[in-house]
């Protein structure tokens, strides 16, 4: 064989590696921190460990596959936070009337917020981040509002055997957002809905002269998001047994962005990577994980934080010819 | 002593070999046409000439000295100077701004003078026929008037050579003159010009030169004057001359200019959108071309566009198989069986990420599913046909539509109109910026639909393709009808006299 | 200057007529009316404030609303460059609190090191922010959302952990945050120098115009000659630089380079940007716009308070309501230019 | 069901009202004369208070709420409220507000100890004294500022780790649920603790500290890595209430008896009672928030013209198996 053709053949290598990194770079980049943790960290490699960090991504994976329909259409949800504390809030009160009847409530309160923040979107032609910014600042006084600023203990307990129970030895937190991950992708995949989402992130224009229901579908996926924020907000509520309108949600929109964009998701819209997605979020799970078992301090964490998510996207950002 | 020279370069984007080995040169004081089908590779050559694209292989030689232009600023820097395909000036800026941008004239504290820019800009654009105040958003402009803000960027400059990309695709009869003005006068100084076209009356109105490229490779250069029409069509198709009949006028069959009976499938009374349309009625039947004539900015895509449901109506009635329309809406209006292809098709026309499959999917995704859930199959069956029915050239269905060349693209949103199985088509610039090849494959298309018993509306600033396309060609001028032509009146001669007996002064107050 | 001399076209009509000059007209009395439309909300707060609530209309609260405006004033300058290149810096709230402690700091060397030190620290960083987003086309939302946090982290750092406020030992840096002139405090004198250096940059320079073009579209920009790279890595430079001088003044004022802080900043900065009419999406935009924005969520906050005995919780829902109403407000006024 | 509401007994019962702290003799104090100030009438005066975080925790309703019942109580009827929501610019210019509003007494309670320059430029310059409650500011009493009440954050971490200690046996391992970083009471809660624990009890090793940002569900989330990281953990030192409920989930998660791991915390809310009377919690240190009637008693002596200590440190109870039961109800 001649050396030309070994070169040739590793210049293909190279160029396929290229193609392969940005949708798979997030798998080797769990797989990494996981063989790191394997030799590096007690007593990670046991099932309870596993199910803690399963348990505790479940909420941001809920979140953010939300989210990621939402940076599908071009758009970003900030106010998810927010509607998990609108959606724990009203769940202490409405618990009398039994747990069905309190998380369809809650659910409904997303129902509703995600009606506003599409109607802002879609039809008042707001830009996505500025009009779910009321609502990120005006939700969690609501709820406070609603909760009278207090946190409520919860003991009903079929609630918190959603929080904190087990089906077939897995925790029904962690079967509840499997559940959604694969319904999420197949609505992405297999429904006319989820392809018309593709389109009007892809170019809204076209996607309104091809005469496709463009407001509608835009309502539907804020809609979709807010739902998913409320049911992973009555979660949390099950989770951690009472209701913190202060303190559910804070900050997860950053973290539900990160998910979806280190799970190589572009913000330009048009494209939605629902296993990525999951994989993101998995990811900075086990980062923080890895931090706290290591007993760093919270400065190293961050600055690690920033790191990670810079050489993820960076590896993932789309690669145009030039 | 050559003045731009190209020697062996390549270019290869992922999938495409889009210039292999191709090699090119340009005088002082020529008119260079550079002739090629859709995707040929002209484009590319011209971003390689300008550092935009770095090439894979070759060499660049810039008055005999070998150069290499890391940006377009360098190239520009050297006295390159560029007017690419797609119109690329900022729509958000005034046209002032646009003209000088990176080059603002200033005063002595280093800030700009505005004043005195916008008084050269008005000087110098007083020359193209552009008119408009400048301070005005260049977005606002008519295609036209920002191909003639871009030429003027372009020429202002110590240019030693100008490129031309297309620059007519959107350029009515009258403005193609001013540009051949300014042509002659490059010449005259020594400039060298390369110049990009499908038309080839203008090419071998103004040029000195021709190279051919096909498939990125280059087939034939040389003088222009020693080519035949039809021995360059035939190098650009790669077929045999005797198969290539028609020399660029339209594949339409000339003797359809009687209309066809039946109740209009379309008719649209009294259109009425502020500042725009004035009182718009005509009517489509079932089989016929309506040509909407005018000059640029007369209304005619507006008018389509409100048609269509996409631009907002103050008044007015549209109805399709004589059912009132109720709603004002894109949705209803494809709904209704009306189906519109924007002028616009980067902006408006394909979803450029998503695969050509997607694309032609697009519209009718509710019919290739049950109970919402999307039948692959039933896409599979429908993209099959369409593509071979259109000839789309992809190197698979699953192709993004945004690396397919202009032609195809063309096609692709054409297939997306049939899937829906409309009534009524809306065409607006159905052949801008496709080449020879293509725009024949378009212009039977058109014919075969209308015979399948289609009503289109036809809006071509080629007045050829209008008069030998439309039974009926209904003119516009500042959003008012101003003429109707019909049967034997639809002629060049008559077309033209129409737009010109609307005279400005006529017609003031509205 | 060469313009080729070109042959006049046959006939010297005009090409462009295609609206009447009434249109055009209107036109452009509705865009002043939308470009100024955060003005015109403010001035109506503002008159609503000073109706209803007496001490609004003292001198001291005028000043005391001017004063904590100053900071937030400072980095919806940086950031209204930023969206104008259509991009966007979510780093600066972090790197605001990590001035101040750098610039606290520094304090014991004197004035000019509490003034350079967050300067250059936080400039590194918008350097950093700036090269990945012009060179790597990462976009602008994730790699500063990365900057936030390694910003929070490194202030952290810096001090243990956050444990340690660092007092201000130079009197002179001390008293630029404090003392005042005309009974306005020197920051707001230093803000109306940079707001009005910032207003000349960017509408009568090169610089801003490249950073408009860039905005507006950025192929096109490039293609026109932009130094486009360049450009949007000083943007992302100045944003940075803004934020951390804010956080020296803010740290100037409160005499310590206090840790707990700055949570929420960029949203605020953003929020403001874009109620002064500054496109998200890029290309259009004013200074002038992004000061009444700033104004007017100062003075809403201001509102909130005099009414006294508001439990937080509704402080909040009615600041978010009035957001969306502003919000609101603008883009129809917006859209009336359009549809004109 | 829920849990009863803290707000029937919050500040309204007499039951857990402060106590002061028998203050050492000699130590500074500050009379009208001292301080510059004129005597006004409490019932007419303009009083402001600033509160620092959301009255979202137990802590911070209680507080808020005692300070507006006393007020009623007295029939102050000119009471202005803010709450900075943890935004420390934002109860800077709320403070510079209420004085430009022509307030005659501030009552703070600090979202920060540093950083109050501005302030006090302000308020001295029109004389009006303020009154910091529960966070203490690094100034000068009675030139700055009038007086602090509060407790001894420090002294509350010591009391923990004794009680720690005692529930350990002396030895152990322990892991520490800070509260928010940058914050003085975490520092000062931590400082207290540790340096006792390397005092009393130097076997008991601390092995483990993660910030659970004074939030319930932080708390659990960071016990839950810390079972898997650390399973020998013998006792968890949380430095509010909330995070320790958290850690209280996490270990019955993790299928732990209560007394399996011992928790102590500080704050004295009804849900850390409850668990000492459930068994999880081995002693729970008071911090108390019923500022109310102390902070105007104090501004009434003041305006009085009684010398004012300037430093008003009150007497935190202390909740263990002993008292829980009984207390629970003085608990907030
Ligand atoms: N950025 C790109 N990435 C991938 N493929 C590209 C890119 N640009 C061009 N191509 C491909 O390279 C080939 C040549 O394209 P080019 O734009 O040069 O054609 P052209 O001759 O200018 O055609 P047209 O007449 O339609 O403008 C085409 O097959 C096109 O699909
Ligand atoms: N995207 C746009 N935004 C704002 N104004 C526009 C836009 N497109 C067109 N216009 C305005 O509308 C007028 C008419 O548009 P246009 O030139 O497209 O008309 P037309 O008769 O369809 O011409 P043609 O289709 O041949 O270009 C133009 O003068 C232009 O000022
Ligand atoms: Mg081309
Ligand atoms: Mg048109």
């Amino acid at each position: 064989m001649s050396s030309e053709a070994l070169t040739a053949r590793a210049g293909i290598d190279m160029a396929r590696v290229r193609a392969w990194l940005p949708a798979y770079g997030v798998y080797v980049a769990i797989v990494l921190l996981v063989l790191y943790n394997i030799f590096f960290t007690p007593y990670f490699l046991t099932w309870s460990n596993l199910r803690i960090q399963l348990i505790q991504v479940a909420p941001i994976v809920i979140v953010a596959l939300g989210m990621a329909l939402v940076i599908g259409t071009e758009g970003i949800d900030l106010s998810v936070g927010s509607v998990m504390a609108l959606a724990a809030s009203l769940i202490p009160l409405y618990l009398g009337y039994g747990v069905v009847g309190a998380i369809l409530v809650s659910l409904l309160a997303g129902l509703g917020v995600g009606l506003v923040n599409g109607t802002l979107v879609a039809r008042v032609g707001l830009q996505p981040i500025v009009a779910t910014l009321a609502l990120f600042v005006g939700g969690r006084g609501l709820a406070l509002v609603i909760s009278g600023g207090q946190l409520k203990d919860v003991r009903n307990d079929n609630l918190i055997f959603l929080g904190s129970g087990d089906l077939f030895g897995l925790p029904v937190l962690v079967w509840i957002a499997a559940v959604l991950v694969l319904i999420v992708a197949f609505v992405v995949r297999r429904t006319v809905f989820g392809r018309r989402l593709l389109a009007i992130g892809g170019n809204r224009a076209s996607a309104e002269l091809a005469g496709l229901p463009v407001q509608r579908v835009l309502i539907a996926v804020y809609v979709t998001c807010s739902v998913l924020a409320s049911i992973a907000g009555l979660l949390a509520v099950a989770r951690i047994q009472s209701s913190d309108a202060s303190a559910v949600g804070l900050l997860i929109e950053l973290s539900a962005i990160t998910a979806v964009v280190v799970g190589g998701t572009p913000l330009t819209g048009g494209r939605v990577r629902v296993l990525g997605t999951v994989a993101g979020a998995l990811l900075m799970q086990l980062v923080v994980a890895t931090m706290i078992k290591h007993n760093l301090q919270p400065s190293t964490t961050e600055m690690v934080q920033a790191v990670i998510i810079l050489i993820a996207v960076y590896v993932a950002r789309e690669r145009k010819t030039r | 002593m050559a003045l731009l020279e190209v020697v062996n370069v390549s270019k290869v984007f992922p999938g495409v070999r889009a210039l292999d080995d191709v090699s090119f040169t340009l005088q002082p004081g020529e008119v260079h046409a550079l002739v090629g089908e859709n995707g040929a590779g002209k484009s590319t050559l011209i971003k390689v000439l300008t550092g935009v694209y770095q090439p894979d292989g070759g060499e660049l030689r810039y008055c005999d000295e070998p150069v290499s232009f890391a940006t377009p600023m360098d190239a520009q820097r050297s006295g390159i100077s560029t007017i690419y395909q797609e119109v690329n000036l900022v729509p958000l800026m005034s046209v002032a701004h646009n003209l000088f941008l990176g080059r603002e004239p200033r005063n002595r504290f280093g800030l700009l003078d505005e004043n005195r820019m916008n008084r050269e800009a008005a000087e110098i654009l007083g020359p193209y026929g552009v008119t408009t105040d400048v301070r005005r958003q260049l977005g606002t402009l008519a295609l036209g008037a920002q191909q003639m803000v871009a030429l003027a960027r372009a020429v202002m400059i110590d240019a030693r050579v100008v490129i031309m990309d297309e620059p007519t695709s959107s350029l009515e009869p009258r403005e193609v003159e001013t540009l051949f003005g300014v042509i002659r006068d490059l010449h005259a100084r020594g400039i060298g010009i390369i110049y990009v076209s499908h038309r080839l009356d203008e090419l071998y109105q103004i040029c000195d030169a021709v190279t051919i490229l096909r498939d990125g490779r280059l087939v034939h250069t040389g003088q222009l004057a020693e080519l035949e029409r039809l021995r360059l069509v035939s190098l650009m198709l790669g077929r045999d001359a005797s198969q290539v009949r028609k020399e660029g006028a339209t594949a339409f069959e000339a003797d359809q200019h009687e209309g066809t009976g039946g109740a209009p499938v379309l008719r649209a009374t009294n259109l009425r959108s502020r500042h725009k349309l004035h009182d718009i009625s005509f009517d489509v039947k079932p089989g016929e071309v309506v040509g909407l004539g005018g000059l640029l900015g007369a209304g005619r895509s507006e008018t389509i566009k409100a048609v269509g449901g996409a631009y907002p109506l103050d008044g007015g009635e549209i109805e399709v198989d004589g059912r009132h329309l109720k709603r004002h809406s894109t949705v209803q209006a494809v709904k209704a069986g009306i189906a519109i292809q924007p002028e616009d098709r980067k902006a408006e026309g394909i979803v450029a990420g998503l695969s050509v499959r997607e694309n032609i999917a697009l519209a009718v995704l509710p019919r290739m599913a049950r109970m919402g859930l999307v039948s692959d199959a039933k896409i599979d069956e429908i993209v099959d046909v369409y593509m071979k029915r259109l000839r789309i050239k992809a190197s698979s269905p699953h192709q993004a539509v945004g690396d397919l060349s202009g032609g195809n693209q063309q096609k692709v949103l054409l297939a997306r109109l049939l899937a829906t199985q409309p009534k009524v088509l809306l065409l607006d610039e159905p052949t801008r910026g496709i080449d020879v090849g293509a725009k024949v494959e378009v212009q039977t298309l058109i014919d075969e639909l209308a015979a399948e018993g289609l009503g289109v509306v036809l809006v071509s600033s080629d007045a050829e393709e209008l008069i030998e396309g439309a039974h009926r060609v209904v003119v516009l001028r500042d959003g008012v009808v101003v003429g109707m032509l019909t049967g034997a009146e639809v002629t060049t001669e008559d077309l033209l006299a129409t737009i010109a007996a609307a005279a400005p002064e006529d017609k003031d107050e509205q | 200057m060469t313009q080729g001399v070109v042959a006049e076209p046959e006939v010297p009509g005009k090409i462009v007529a295609d609206e009447t000059r009434r249109a055009e007209r209107t036109d452009r009395i509705v865009g002043h009316v939308q470009r100024q439309g955060a003005l015109a909300v403010l001035l109506a707060v503002v008159i609503i404030a000073a109706a209803v609530f007496p001490n609004f209309r003292s001198y001291a609260n005028t000043a005391t609303i001017l004063v904590a405006a100053a900071p937030p004033m400072l980095i919806a300058l940086g950031m209204t460059f930023v969206i104008i290149t259509g991009g966007i810096d979510l780093s600066v709230g972090s790197q605001f609190v990590l001035g101040g402690v750098v610039a606290a700091y520094a304090s014991r060397w004197g004035l000019i090191a509490a003034l350079l030190a967050p300067l250059l620290i936080c400039g590194a960083i918008g350097l950093l922010n700036g090269v990945l987003i012009a060179h790597t086309r990462m976009a602008p939302f994730i790699v500063t959302l990365a900057a936030l946090l390694g910003a929070r982290g490194l202030m952290r750092a810096l001090s243990s952990e956050g444990s340690t406020t660092y007092l201000v030992r130079s009197d002179a840096f001390h008293r630029l945050g404090s003392g005042s002139f005309l009974r306005i405090g020197y920051p707001v004198w230093l803000v109306a120098v940079l707001v009005l250096i910032g207003i000349v940059v960017l509408s009568r320079t090169r610089f801003g115009h490249a950073v408009y073009a860039i905005g507006g579209s950025e192929d096109a920009a490039s293609l026109m000659g932009v130094a486009v790279r360049r450009t949007k890595v000083w943007v992302y430079v100045m944003s940075g630089v803004l934020a951390g001088l804010a956080g020296a003044i803010n740290a100037a004022k409160l005499g310590s380079g206090v840790t707990v802080l700055g949570t929420g900043m960029e949203l605020d900065a953003i929020a403001a940007v874009v109620i002064g009419g500054t496109l998200l999406t890029g290309g259009a935009g004013t200074i002038a716009g992004t000061i009444a924005g700033v104004l007017l969520l100062g003075v809403i906050q201001n509102m909130i308070n005099q009414v006294g005995n508001l439990n937080s919780s509704y402080q909040q829902v009615i600041s978010g309501a009035f957001l969306a109403v502003v919000v609101v407000a603008q883009t129809y006024l917006g859209k009336l230019r359009r549809v004109t | 069901e829920d849990s009863d509401t803290a707000a029937d007994s919050a500040g309204t019962s007499s039951a857990g009202a402060q106590v002061v702290q028998s203050a050492a003799p000699g130590a500074e104090t500050c009379t009208l004369d001292q301080f510059g100030g004129s005597k006004i009438d409490l019932k007419t005066a303009k009083v402001g208070f600033s509160q620092s975080e959301k009255e979202a925790n137990p802590f911070r309703i209680a507080e808020t709420q005692s300070i507006k019942d006393e007020a009623a109580k007295l029939g102050i009827t000119n009471l202005t409220t803010t709450n900075a929501n943890s935004e420390f610019n934002k109860q800077i210019s709320d403070v510079e507000q209420m004085i430009d509003a022509g307030v005659q007494l501030l009552v703070i309670a600090p979202l920060n100890s540093d950083g109050w320059d501005s302030v006090f430029a302000k308020a001295s310059a029109k004389k009006i004294p303020i009154i910091t409650i529960d966070r203490q500011i690094n100034a000068t009493p009675c030139k700055d500022y009038l007086t602090f009440i509060g407790s001894d954050f420090e002294k509350q971490g010591q009391r923990a780790a004794d009680e720690m200690a005692k529930a350990l046996d002396n030895k152990g391992e322990v892991a520490i649920l800070l509260g928010a970083p940058g914050n003085n009471v975490t520092t000062l809660r931590t400082k207290g603790f540790k340096e006792e624990i390397a005092k009393v009890a130097p076997d008991i090793k601390i092995t483990f500290e993660q910030t659970g940002n004074f939030a319930r569900k932080d708390g659990q989330n960071v016990t839950e890595q810390l079972l898997q990281s650390n399973p020998n953990i013998n006792g968890i030192y949380g430095e509010n209430d909330e995070m320790a409920l958290g850690a209280e989930v996490a270990l019955k998660g993790a299928g732990k008896q209560p007394g399996d791991v011992k928790i102590v915390s500080v704050d004295g809310t009804k849900g850390a009672v409850q668990g000492i009377v459930d068994g999880w919690f081995s002693a729970v240190i008071e911090s108390n928030p019923r500022f109310g009637p102390l902070a105007f008693d104090t501004a009434t002596k003041f305006f009085n013209g009684e010398p004012i200590p300037s430093n008003i440190i009150i007497q935190d109870r202390q909740y263990d198996e002993s008292n829980a039961k009984s207390d629970l109800n003085s608990a907030y």
